[in-house]
């Protein structure tokens, strides 16, 4: 964990001060589509790196960082009619972006808690 | 209004925490931090995405947003307080429904606001191609919902265990599925305007989800949970490239490796093929999760608590194999108890975790910890197996398939090839369960006949805590 | 192997049929940063991953794919005056150009080449 | 010419493969077939960076590539094929110094024609901010060369091992660096017209390579080649951010953690400290490599090959620990000839590997692999440590660090707290080297005076040999 965090550290400082200057012509989806690759490696390694006594815990971590849609029911709640007046279309998105928002807070606030809570339990020999 | 480069660099940030979250729990020292960094990644993640709305905020959406978070903040920590250790799976169940409705939710509002998601074509209309990402994210939500809503019940005893088939079942899936696309097809055609096409979709694919999960027994829920989480992390990516946000896309990727990682977990430790069930392809070899015993009347020792106490209490070395059967007694705090009395005279305890033992990945682990085991005295499958030899006692309780031999000896058994702990080198084997019955795989365990097997047919909790006394 | 194999074939078919419509403002040195960030991550549980009984050849195959700068090489060596007649700047750039090709071309053949001779040698018990 | 957005895919693609190639060396099973996608990735590479410059080529240009792949092909798989296993630290560095090379011709050949990488601003000059870039590319590329052909010269022997402390050596490199500094924005406010500033940056960073490397002795080498390979994988990673290049983004980051994870790795082995190595502090501490040892006169048990092939043939279980002396003196063959006569008595053979026999991470194994010893005879020191107590015979080849009991038992000792192979637990101790003399660390060994040490002075090839011809 020390050394992960030691060479993500060391390399972030080193990096940001270079830019690229010839892929402005590339189309952004062609970064998240190796974004997505490069996070399924890390996906699959970190899982894995999991010890299995602790897969219970797993389960409800993921099930609080599923919850990211939040972001997205954030937007939709907020939803604008951008500048006309707001009607029924608008109304509806504000709504469903609320009960979205309610979902996914309910997995947030549950999720890590109920994680915390049993992680609270793992003893070693005293 | 922040930038869009710090928008973005905040949202990847946050994913890295999650990462960083998740590698936490390859220890259980890491582990408690780890869900700390998970938090803040959460904290910085919404609040990238307020400042990124700020300016549009209006006292009413501020309301909506505020009060969804805290009346679902409020319910959940509710939650999370409250649920008992023994109902984990049944509320990891419940949180997966939650979170498919938020995704379903989110997909509705993005048909209703497409402006507000930068969807709009330049007609103000919804392009087809959004239509039918949407109509993905929205087709992935419902099925996530209703399936796991059947698995919450059917976990809960809100519904029978047994798995009901519909006749032409496999026909009628095909039929649900074709219908959405069709469906698709014509909302996109019709450029969006379509709703009711559109909430056509939500309702097929919100039935789609139970005729998939009902014929699927109860016992099997777990691994149906995991795929469906699995479901709701690709969904999350996919809405993460409509979106064009980093956060979800790397965010849902974690989440569908970490569902797909522990059912491929759960089926080598059960002896199923991944891609069978990946496909929903439970229906064919369905068994019934309480079938009893395969018996033909065969003579078993039995024991008592006494006779237990006195040969534990003599032994040096005990091995306690935890099952599916201690969860459903409630019996880890007692059992501690036992362990506790057991090394107070001298007698060395170890606890042997079968890979899936109970009904969920680390089940018995966290029962174990609730009753303040220790975790460096419980081990997994590989690191103690060779230690039975040299054990005096194992005490099996509540546990069946995961000590059954056939799956060394027998290759017509169906969990042949499945990796066992072998109790059977023990000096004396000692099985707490309530009869001669089988467990989750159906099938009968010949090593409850052998001559250093002793039976001791109790409820488990009862069993223990009588042995407690005995000591 | 096999498995992740499998979780990145499933993964990408299902991907590139979305595309990114809101992303088109942020710079791309963002999305390298990400690239290099999760690349790291990779970086560090990949290596990791390599039995202690490969480190040898785990050093001579990095010799190799890190000369991966033959790509900028080549493309030094083929240096053009941008429609001006080449003058000594120019044949300079191609020159060293051509020497670097020539440099990453040993690591490449040399390093590929003498990781495959070794791990020939590595048998099971017959 | 193709699009910039298949360019960018098919160098993500490759960097994947390496990825893969890296993957695969998990298991010796795997690595074959993971090595040749390695070479697939940089096919692609090469293809796609064709692909993007064919319209501007010309014969000139394409011979000069054509030619430069065609030379550098030939001598890399002369190199390969005809390099003993043993001087594959040598070869290694050898290869790191032309990578750097390599990322130092790039750098300068940029400077020279901007407008090929589009760093030329609109003035048609270099912009200051890819000057500096460049100028640290050739920095890291430069230090690269001269410290990897120093390492290379040791290693190989045309150098002596010993340190060479110049005088002031520290104030002597931080001049240095801040000359090279102080250019660098000359060169900048120049706006890259200054070009003998280009090539005084250069020479200077030639020279830092060499000042920081020769106080460094000869045995730490191995650690100074995975630190500069780890360099020019950063390098490579900061060349890629510069020209905009995903590939060179991920395969230099692949190759950047490789060499510190490799460093860190044989830095633990050793007990010294990463960071201190990082810093590039090896000139505090130096030790002679070929220290001589420091003895009092103890009785040592001597014995003959005749007495080892004796105690060999009656036991039942014999560990074989290798260890530098085995690569210097080329004895694997001889080695793998007395075990399998040894197993043709019916005797039990294992060899036990420490994480730094040797004098590179895997040197051993790749040894033993080259005299066809099975892999799966082949354990680590934390599987087979235990298993020396039941053996009857450890037999130590030119290893002496590696079982060095002060690492457990003296704190005051530079490898107090190192990890070692517990031999004396075996029933009897053979030490087949020249001389009661030390290794790597310059320590004596308090085991060669142990009473169940026997000692066999002599060459480890001719003393195995021996034991051969008299089993
Ligand atoms: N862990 C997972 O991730 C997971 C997921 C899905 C499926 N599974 C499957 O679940 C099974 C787990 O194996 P297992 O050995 O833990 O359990 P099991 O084989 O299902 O056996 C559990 C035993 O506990 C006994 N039992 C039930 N209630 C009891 C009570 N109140 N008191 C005492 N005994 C009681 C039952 O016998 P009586 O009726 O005689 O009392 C039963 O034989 C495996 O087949 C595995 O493939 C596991
Ligand atoms: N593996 C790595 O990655 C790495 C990297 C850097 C440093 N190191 C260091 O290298 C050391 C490795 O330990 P080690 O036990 O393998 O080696 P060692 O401690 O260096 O000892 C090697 C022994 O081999 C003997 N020897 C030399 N030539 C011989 C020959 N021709 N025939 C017979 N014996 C011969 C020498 O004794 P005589 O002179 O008496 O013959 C010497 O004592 C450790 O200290 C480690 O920290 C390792």
């Amino acid at each position: 964990m020390k050394f992960l965090t030691a060479l993500l550290c060391a390399a972030s400082l080193a990096m940001p001060a270079f830019a690229a200057s010839s892929l402005q012509g590339v189309d952004a989806t062609v970064f998240l589509v190796v974004i997505f690759v490069l996070a399924v490696f890390v996906g699959y390694y970190v899982v894995w790196s999991v010890t299995p006594a602790l897969h219970t815990p797993l389960m409800s971590v993921t099930n609080a960082i599923s919850a990211i849609v939040v972001v997205a029911a954030v937007i939709a709640a907020a939803a604008t009619a951008g500048g006309a007046e707001v009607g029924r279309e608008t109304w509806t998105a504000r709504g469903l972006g609320a009960a979205a928002v309610f979902f996914a807070s309910i997995n947030i606030f549950g999720g890590f808690l109920v994680t915390r809570r049993m992680l609270a339990m793992y003893r070693k020999k005293s | 209004m922040i930038s869009a480069d710090l928008a973005a660099l905040s949202y990847a940030a946050s994913a890295v925490l999650f990462i960083l979250s998740i590698r936490g729990l390859s220890s259980p020292e890491t582990a408690v931090s780890g869900n700390q960094l998970g938090m803040l990644g959460m904290a910085i993640a919404l609040a990238t995405t307020i400042a990124i709305i700020a300016p549009t905020l209006e006292p009413v959406t501020i309301g909506l947003i505020v009060g969804g978070i805290a009346l679902g903040g409020f319910v959940g920590a509710t939650l999370a307080q409250r649920a008992p250790m023994t109902d984990m799976p049944q509320l990891v169940g419940a949180f997966n429904a939650l979170g498919g409705g938020a995704s379903l939710l989110v997909a509705a509002a993005a048909f209703y606001a497409p402006a507000s998601f930068s969807l709009n074509d330049s007609g103000g209309g919804i392009s087809a191609r959004s239509i039918v990402e949407l109509c993905v994210s929205a087709l992935l939500g419902a099925v996530t919902v209703s399936g796991s809503a059947i698995a919450f019940a059917k976990l809960n005893g809100n519904m029978k265990g047994a798995p009901i088939l519909l006749p032409a079942r496999h026909l009628l899936n095909i039929v649900l599925f074709g219908s959405i696309i069709g469906l698709t097809v014509l909302l996109a055609m019709s450029n969006g305007t379509a709703e009711w096409a559109f909430w056509a979709v939500v309702v097929l694919a919100l039935v789609l989800g139970v005729t998939l999960i009902i014929p699927i027994g109860g016992a099997d829920m777990p691994v149906v949970i995991a795929v469906l989480n699995s479901y709701s992390g690709w969904a999350a990516a996919a809405l993460g490239f409509t979106l064009g946000n980093l956060g979800l896309i790397i965010t849902g990727t974690l989440v569908g490796s970490s569902g797909a990682i522990l059912s491929y977990i759960m089926c080598k430790g059960m002896n199923r093929s991944f891609f069978s069930v990946v496909l929903g392809g439970f229906g064919g070899d369905d068994v019934a999760a309480a079938a009893s015993g395969g018996g033909e009347e065969r003579p078993v020792k039995r024991g008592s608590a006494d006779d237990a106490a006195f040969i534990m209490k003599n032994a040096s070395k005990v091995i306690i194999v935890p099952g599916y059967g201690m969860a459903v007694a409630q019996a880890q705090h007692a059992l501690k108890d036992m362990a506790q009395k057991l090394k107070d005279e001298g007698v060395d305890i170890a606890y042997a975790i079968h890979p899936v033992a109970g009904r969920m990945p680390g089940h018995m682990n966290v029962l174990l910890a609730e009753a303040q085991v220790p975790y460096d005295e419980v081990f997994e499958l590989e690191d103690i197996n060779s230690a039975f030899a040299a054990a005096d006692v194992a005490f099996v309780i509540g546990a069946n398939d995961v000590t059954n031999p056939a799956a060394k000896s027998d290759p017509s058994s169906p969990i042949f090839g499945m990796p066992v702990l072998d109790v059977e080198n023990a000096g004396t084997v000692l099985f707490v369960k309530r009869s001669l019955g089988s467990g989750y795989a159906g099938i009968g365990n010949t090593l409850f006949y052998n001559d250093n097997t002793m039976m001791l047919l109790s409820d488990a909790k009862k069993m223990v805590e009588d042995i407690v006394k005995a000591l």
